[in-house]
């Protein structure tokens, strides 16, 4: 399988995918948490854009995937607001601790 | 780990480009905000009063030199200004002349200085480089009249070592020419620099009772608006037979007695003490300098305090003679050293770079401070 | 303006017990000797009543007086059992233009003053000072820590007459 | 085309872009950063009445030098708190990333690391890898002063992107492309071709555009002194604060690298500016290439041209540098938000309508 | 091992060339560190001031001492300080090189005889390379101290403490 | 062939060799003699006080933020940039309308004070002049 | 094996591994930094793919913008008192098997289905198609981006701030 | 709005005003002295490294005791009578052999305090300035013109005088040996101890 094809990116991003999944499941600290979701938004990107270079979506997939980066960078600066709040008021970020944000 | 609170500690020296010496500045800082500074001096204690304790009375005027190593020359006078009081000696007009000449200069001096390294702390290093060059003339002036070029041991009780340098008067007339528009020349880089004001007005702002209750003196106790300056308000020597002002600080720029205040009046009072030279130099007379220098300096028993305005302020000694040849004990009460105690309350509630602003413009000499 | 005699009148029809004496004999300048635990109160009354004024303390100094009983040691080292210390303040009003001078003594064993740090915080440092170099404990200072000296100078108070030197300080040759 | 020319001489493709690499690296970077060392030096000596190095070689100029072997000998301290590895890799990162910005930057007509499209993104985009790498070098430092320097360093140059990006984006919305050697063709032959003066069509827009362009230079000259860390915005290594900043813990050749890529980065933002307001490459007036008939000396009059263009404006960060304070921080901060961004907001959208119109 | 590292026993003639090389770089960009202590170092400023001006000899102060190849102890070295001034040049990396400038430093100076606070003499905490004597020096002086030390580089070759 | 971006890569191949290779050569020049002062954190010659740590001003963190909207925003004209044009006024108003909500957002936060550096009141310091009490000689004899 | 393959091969790895590292090092900063290469290798990828303005676009947000924020994050949340900032993870191991078994599955699929590949040729500069889409046909999405951008900036401003 | 623009103009202007300050400076010729190629030339009352002309020191102690570092050590020998050690150049009688004079010139403060005292004025400052050494013991300066012999010949004479101080007659014999002792020191001796020691053999 010398010849790149589609599949070598689909195999490459859905790994990536994986590795976001676990990092965001396994990660204590909202912070990691944030990233193991930046992982999995790369890994999405990496489709439409594959997607689009093999299909003939012409250049939809990459505008979605800017659409996807814009949302991302909304996403994280809301997130890491919100971290920096929880951190002011409990003075710790590690998600399973956090009942207290119910009551 | 030491600290598990929420405060960081910041050293600042005793190695640091900007504290002017061995000072050691312990910041506590909350973000970049200062909460608490607390100075630690004495890194350069040099123990003169123990020395002036166990040298005779002109033995002693080497380590005034030393105390306020930018103003040695005023150190000097303030010292043979007591022992004379002490013994009750009459000095030649001549010497009270020369040494009001001596002075001033040396207050010219030590403000370059004080303004040069204000402007390097600032980050506007050209300054500094101007003003020591222009420091360097003084300088000269010094060394052709004495010898040396920091440290003089010229002044002596009772008279001056040595009668002033057959050129002196001319090379003063010609310094004092050149060095006008280099003062203007200062303003136009540095005083007036936007970026400047904005670095020094409105920061650190002293108030009069603040300062009078700290005992401040000098420039800043002016800069905070009291027309306060031993010259005028405690003559000494021959200083009421000039006539000039007294710079006050009013907030030109933003509130009184800010650095900004502070560093104006010491430009001011550059340009005042080049008024005073001017008509010392031409009302001096001639006479004998060595004529009243005692040959044992030997004062009666008894104490006196007395005091002169030194470029950094209000510097007083305190002696007390057993009647011996050598001073009973020697208190030195030195401007930086009262000046510095009010760094702590000045520094509250602004950022590490105010810290160095207020620092520099409260001009501390660390020989001085530490003795 | 006022001169030390008018003062001394009015400070000792206020505090006669704790202000001793007025000494104008002594060449040179006139001083007030005062009680050295009273003086807080005066300097109070100094700074608070309307016609004295003293705003501003020029000079807080510390001196061993060394006129208690001294020994020699072998090597001829002193030392002095006895006797007193005194602290001498130098106060001035800025407003009203006049000075004083205050002494007061206390023993050598165990010197104690009250402090004047609070009133004028000239003296804080001064005291500190006097207390690094002298050893006299002023009563109520905010923060009575050697000052010029390191922190963990053991080998006394080195402007005492009888001040006598280690021998290293942290591996260091101390001159004696 | 250099690259052409090498690609024939070579053979391969691969080793002509790696010799096509290495040419600016070691034909212009270094002997650039030797020089300009050097004239910094000079140029702050004169303007305070000193000499500056005399002594090392005929008035100094082998100081540089000395110095850089002399760094090559200075042990190289990690001090035992820092991370190690990053502290290994910031200053690889720091440099690269300010050296990659010259892949697209044009010296002359014939030779252009790369023609990528997308150039002044591009050298945008790598200038994020120098904040990464300060804030890992301050980081790993493990020391107060680095730290607080680093953080500095970083918040500084982000925000200081933002006005110079809007000023990027109105030359791109006036010229129409982001190719920086298109961009430099477009300003051709005149200099009231370059687009400080309206650029290259004539008529009422180009008038009307002149203050518009005149204004937003001043805008990215500031905002790029800004980013390089230049006087009067220093913060990051006001050595009267923070002893030498995110480098304070750094020795030897690391530090070297540090010094390497902020006179890098001075070059490069001069470039830009070059390009994108003074024509880049071309010269002011004809070329005597053209008028003498030989083709081939107009590569090199450009490349001169370009030179040329690069110092005058580092010569003018190092006057600033020799003649103004420092702001503090949170000033620097104001200034950024309350003057330099509304400032190219108001610009933008106005050279918009021109365009329109 | 490293080159500086190495003893060479017989004189190569390539080792010395690249020796002279290393020693004059060296001796030609002796950065200082800024820092200064007492009287001598308002000296030590008029030095590289505009009227000495030690940029000419290469000498630049740098903050941090990590980056720094010569300490000028300029002045009165007090046991407060000399723990300090310890520390400061254990940090400097190595080649480095110290000048004690002025009576004070030398030896303790006027402070010698009375001084109980006052190190005689910086050479009792770290090795000191050259004296400058004087009380302050002469910025002359000190600059012919400093050329005193570039003679020593000069002469080092690998292995020695310094280089 | 190879694409431009191909050569851009080179370039930044070319740079990392650089560096190595310099920092290869200076490892084989330099001394190495480590001791333990030697690795002690700088500070002013003073012994490293509490943790490196700092509570950062938040200030830093907003302007990353905002920071970071704003690049977005800026990215997202630039395609537009390069063809507002051909489609005219219609055009110009879809960026203008886009930067307008931007320029929104701006005003916000100045409004806001969003833009100011946090500073807490400057206390002026306060005198006082109350009469010391009497007190223990315990504390004191810790001084000492 | 031509350049090309051998490129790709190179950002996948790159991409991967310091993802692996990114998920698994226990030092918080050390993560950050290894997402650094992530995104490098992200963008490497989008440049063989054609994407060159995604590809620069992604170095300027994800890089230049998301990564300094989160750094900034954990600098700010987190009391570096050591070098390395220890993190706790949950249920690690359930987690390692579950997310190993859903890759085989995606694995399995994605090497099993059977794409309709078609090499469609990328028009020739990307960056002005694109914005002519955005001009055209996303017009209206392109501004409820703005609008969105707008909310966000406040909000997080305002949650920053209190 | 107004004062906001004025304040951006206002700061931009002051920034050009220094501008042209510094860039005037280039100009100004540099005013370094390039220090080891040009020496200045220093004023006549420089004080610098002292010296002592030991032909006029007639050791009478005065400038160790002006000295407040104590840095000159200063040991004299009586000579004994009849011993002619000559006059000084302002004519006053030299009656003690300086055996030690040491100055001390690292710990020297350049004070000139003991320059005044002199009676004879052989003590005084020179310019040079330029004598930093490898070593701290290189600072201590011996300007004492005798041989180590002439100095142990001096003490025993000293010695031996006291120990017959009262008996004056043997004074004359102690005279000859000495004068022998002083031929001896001779072969090996400065010219003006030679002379001294000629004029005695008269
Ligand atoms: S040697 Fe003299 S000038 Fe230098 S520090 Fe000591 S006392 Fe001051
Ligand atoms: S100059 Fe001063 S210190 Fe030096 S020997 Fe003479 S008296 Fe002593
Ligand atoms: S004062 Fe003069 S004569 Fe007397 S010992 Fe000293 S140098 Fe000799």
């Amino acid at each position: 399988m010398l010849e790149i094809s589609l599949t070598h990116f689909l195999v490459v991003s859905s790994i990536l995918f994986c590795l976001g999944i676990y990092g965001v499941v396994t990660r204590k600290n909202a912070v990691m948490v944030l990233m193991g979701i930046e992982l999995i938004l790369n890994a999405s990107n990496i489709n439409f854009i594959a997607f689009a270079r093999y299909g003939n979506f012409g250049l939809q997939g990459q505008i979605v995937a800017l659409f996807v980066i814009v949302l991302a960078a909304a996403e994280a600066a809301i997130a890491l607001a919100i971290v920096l709040n929880v951190y002011k008021t409990f003075v710790n970020i590690n998600v399973d601790e956090l009942d207290t944000l119910r009551d | 780990m030491a600290l598990k609170t929420e405060e960081m500690i910041l050293n600042m020296g005793p190695q640091h480009p900007s504290t002017h010496g061995v000072l050691r500045l312990e910041l506590q800082l909350e973000g970049e905000i200062i909460s608490n500074v607390i100075p630690h001096i004495g890194y350069l204690h040099r123990c003169f009063e123990k020395h002036a304790e166990a040298m005779t009375y002109p033995q002693v005027i080497p380590y005034t030199d030393r105390m306020d190593y930018l103003a040695a020359m005023y150190n000097e006078f303030g010292y043979v200004l007591a022992v004379e009081r002490l013994m009750g000696i009459e000095v030649p007009e001549r010497v009270e002349y020369i040494r009001v000449i001596m002075g001033e200069l040396q207050r010219i001096a030590s403000h370059l200085v004080a303004l040069g390294t204000y402007g390097a702390d600032i980050g506007a290093f050209t300054p500094f480089l101007y003003c020591f060059r222009d420091r360097e003339k003084i300088l000269h002036l010094f060394e052709i009249t004495c010898g040396a070029r920091l440290l003089y041991n010229y002044i002596w009780i009772g008279g001056v070592s040595q009668d002033l340098h057959p050129d002196f008067i001319r090379l003063t007339r010609d310094f004092i020419k050149e060095f006008r528009p280099n003062i203007k020349e200062l303003n136009d880089l540095l005083s007036y620099n936007q970026i400047f004001i904005d670095r020094t007005a409105n920061v650190a702002a002293l108030s009069k009772e603040t300062a009078i209750n700290y005992g401040i003196t000098g420039p800043n106790l002016r800069a905070s608006g009291v027309k306060w300056d031993l010259r005028k308000n405690d003559s000494y020597s021959i200083y009421d037979r000039f006539d000039y002002e007294i710079p006050v600080g009013s907030g030109e720029r933003g509130k009184t007695g800010d650095c900004w205040d502070r560093y104006i009046i010491r430009v001011r009072e550059m340009e005042e003490s080049l008024k005073i030279i001017e008509q010392a130099i031409e009302q001096i007379p001639g006479g004998d300098v060595t004529s009243a220098i005692p040959k044992r300096v030997k004062p009666p028993a008894g104490q006196i305090y007395t005091r002169v305005e030194n470029p950094r302020g209000e510097l007083g000694y305190f002696i007390i003679s057993d009647g011996s040849l050598n001073p009973y004990r020697i208190k030195v009460r030195a401007p930086s050293f009262v000046n510095l105690s009010v760094m702590g309350e000045l520094c509250k509630g602004w950022m590490v770079a105010d810290v160095v602003a207020i620092l520099g413009s409260i001009d501390i000499v660390l020989g001085e401070i530490d003795r | 303006m006022k001169s030390t005699e008018e003062i001394f009148s009015i400070l000792k029809e206020k505090f006669p017990d704790s202000v001793t004496e007025l000494l104008a004999d002594k060449p040179v300048e006139p001083f007030i000797e005062a009680s050295p635990l009273e003086i807080d109160k005066i300097c109070i009354f100094l700074i608070e009543n309307e016609e004295l004024k003293f705003d501003s303390l020029m000079n807080l100094s510390g001196v061993d007086d060394a006129n208690g009983d001294k020994e020699e040691d072998e090597k001829g080292l002193e030392t002095i059992k006895g006797g007193t210390l005194s602290v001498w303040y130098n106060l001035e009003s800025i407003e009203l233009n006049h000075k004083i001078t205050l002494k007061v003594s206390t023993e050598r064993e165990n010197p104690e003053v009250a402090s004047v740090a609070e009133i004028w915080r000239s003296a804080d440092w001064h005291e500190r000072e006097a207390f690094d170099l002298y050893g006299i404990k002023f009563l109520n200072h905010p923060d009575l820590r050697r000052i010029l000296m390191p922190y963990d100078w053991e080998a006394g108070y080195p402007l005492r007459k009888d001040y006598k030197n280690p021998e290293f300080y942290q591996g260091m040759k101390v001159p004696d | 085309m250099i690259y052409d020319w090498l690609t024939e001489f070579t053979g391969s493709e691969i080793i002509a872009a790696f010799i096509q690499g290495w040419l600016p690296l070691l034909f212009f970077i270094l002997p650039f950063v030797l020089v300009a060392v050097l004239a910094e030096r000079k140029v702050s000596a004169h303007m305070q009445d000193r000499l500056g190095p005399m002594r090392v070689g005929y008035h100094g100029i082998l100081q540089t030098i000395a110095d850089l072997i002399k760094l090559l000998q200075k042990e190289d301290i990690i001090a035992s708190a820092n991370d190690k590895k990053l502290f290994n890799f910031a200053p690889v990162l720091v440099f690269v990333g300010s050296y990659a910005a010259f892949a697209a930057i044009p010296f002359s007509g014939a030779f252009i690391g790369s023609q990528i499209e997308l150039g002044l993104l591009y050298i945008v985009a790598v200038t994020g890898l120098v904040v990464a790498g300060i804030l890992m070098a301050g980081w790993a430092s493990n020391n107060k002063y680095s730290l607080l320097g680093a953080m500095r360093a970083a918040a500084q140059i982000i925000s200081y992107e933002i006005p110079t990006l809007l000023i990027i984006l109105t030359v791109i919305m006036i010229t129409g492309t982001v190719n920086l050697y298109t961009l430099s063709e477009m300003q051709t032959s005149y200099f009231w071709n370059w687009m400080i003066f309206g650029g290259p069509e004539f008529g009422l827009q180009k008038f009307l555009l002149i203050p518009l362009m005149m204004m937003g230079f001043l805008v990215i000259f500031i905002s790029m002194l800004a980013e390089v860390n230049r006087t009067p915005f220093d913060i990051p290594e006001a050595e009267s604060e923070l002893v030498s900043g995110f480098h304070t813990e750094y020795s030897g050749m690391k530090f070297a690298m540090f010094f390497l890529a902020e006179y890098a980065n001075m070059f490069a933002v001069s470039a830009i500016i070059a390009v994108l307001f003074f024509g880049g490459f071309q010269s002011p007036f004809g070329y005597l290439g053209n008028s003498l008939g030989w083709e081939w000396l107009v590569p090199f009059e450009q490349f001169f041209w370009f030179t040329v263009k690069g110092l005058f404006f580092i010569f003018v960060q190092m006057w600033l540098r020799w003649t103004l304070p420092r702001f503090r921080v949170d000033q620097l901060m104001a200034f950024c938000w309350k003057y330099m961004i509304p400032f190219a907001f108001v610009i933008l959208i106005i050279a918009g309508l021109i365009t329109v119109l | 091992m490293n080159l500086s590292d190495q003893q060479f026993t017989d004189d190569n003639i390539i080792i010395t060339k690249v020796e002279d090389l290393f020693n004059w770089a060296r001796l030609s960009s002796l950065w200082q560190v800024g820092f200064g202590l007492a009287c001598c170092a308002i000296e030590m400023m008029a030095t590289s001031a505009s009227h000495y001006d030690f940029d000419r000899f290469g000498v630049i102060p740098r903050p941090s001492p990590r980056q720094s190849d010569v300490i000028i102890i300029s002045g009165t070295v007090t046991l407060k300080m000399a723990i300090r001034i310890k520390r400061l040049y254990e940090q400097m990396p190595d080649p480095k090189y110290v000048i004690s400038m002025g009576s004070c430093s030398n030896c303790g100076g006027p402070y010698w005889e009375h001084g109980y606070h006052v190190l005689n003499g910086v050479d009792r905490v770290i090795p000191v390379d050259v004296f400058v004597p004087g009380c302050p020096p002469r910025p002359e002086a000190l600059l012919e101290g400093l050329l005193k030390l570039q003679e020593k580089i000069r002469n080092e070759s690998f292995g020695d403490k310094n280089v | 062939m190879l694409t431009e971006f191909g050569k851009v890569f080179v370039f930044i191949l070319a740079a990392v060799l650089f560096v190595i290779i310099a920092l290869v050569v200076a490892k084989f020049i330099r001394p190495a003699r480590p001791t333990r002062e030697k690795l002690t954190t700088y500070e002013c010659g003073e012994n490293p006080e509490g943790s490196p740590w700092v509570k950062f001003n938040i200030r830093f963190y907003v302007v990353a933020l905002i920071f970071l909207i704003f690049d977005v925003e800026v990215v997202l004209l630039i395609p537009w940039a390069l063809v507002y044009k051909n489609f005219g006024f219609i055009g110009y108003l879809v960026g203008a309308i886009f930067l307008i909500l931007l320029g929104l957002g701006m005003a916000y936060e100045w409004r806001k004070g969003d833009l100011e550096w946090i500073r807490p009141k400057i206390k002026e310091p306060v005198i006082t002049k109350s009469p010391p009490s009497e007190q223990d000689k315990e504390n004191l004899i810790l001084v000492n | 094996m031509g350049v090309y393959e051998i490129i790709f091969y190179l950002f996948a790895a790159v991409t991967l591994v310091s993802a692996v590292f990114v998920v698994t090092s226990r030092n918080i900063v050390r993560a950050a930094f290894n997402l650094l290469f992530t995104f490098f290798g992200v963008a490497g990828i989008y440049v063989l793919l054609g994407a060159d303005f995604v590809a620069i676009v992604q170095l300027i947000v994800y890089v230049g913008g998301i990564l300094i924020l989160l750094i900034f994050g954990v600098m700010i949340t987190n009391k570096i008192t050591e070098v390395d900032i220890k993190t706790g993870t949950i249920h690690t191991l359930p987690a390692a098997i579950g997310v190993g078994l859903f890759t085989g599955i995606v694995g399995a699929v994605v090497l099993n289905t059977e794409w309709r590949v078609v090499d469609s040729e990328m028009p020739e500069s990307t960056l002005t198609t694109l914005g002519t889409m955005l001009i055209t046909e996303y017009v209206l999405i392109f501004e409820l981006l703005g609008i969105l951008l707008l909310i966000a900036l406040i909000g997080a401003a305002s949650m920053a701030r209190k | 709005m107004i004062n906001y623009l004025q304040r951006f103009w206002g700061g931009l202007l002051t920034i050009l005003i220094g501008m042209r300050v510094t860039f005037k400076h280039m100009f100004v010729p540099a005013v370094t002295i390039q220090y080891p190629t040009v020496k200045p030339e220093l004023p006549e009352r420089e004080r610098n490294r002292l010296y002592v002309n030991m032909d006029d020191c007639i050791g009478c102690d005065q400038c160790s005791r002006a000295c407040p570092v104590s840095c000159i050590d200063i040991e004299t020998v009586k000579s004994i009578p009849g011993e002619d050690l000559g006059k000084t150049s302002n004519g006053k009688k030299k009656a003690l052999w300086v055996i030690k004079f040491d100055i001390d010139i690292a710990k020297c403060c350049y004070c000139e305090l003991c320059v005044f005292p002199c009676p004879t004025d052989c003590i005084y400052m020179t310019d040079v300035y330029e004598f930093s050494e490898f070593e701290r013991s290189s600072f201590i300066y011996d300007f004492v013109t005798l041989t180590q012999e002439e100095i142990k010949d001096k003490k025993k004479n000293f010695a031996e005088m006291q120990a017959k101080k009262d008996a004056e007659k043997a004074a004359a014999a102690k005279k000859s040996t000495a004068g022998g002792a002083e031929e001896k020191a001779a072969k090996k001796d400065e010219p003006e101890i030679k002379s001294d020691s000629e004029k005695e053999k008269e």
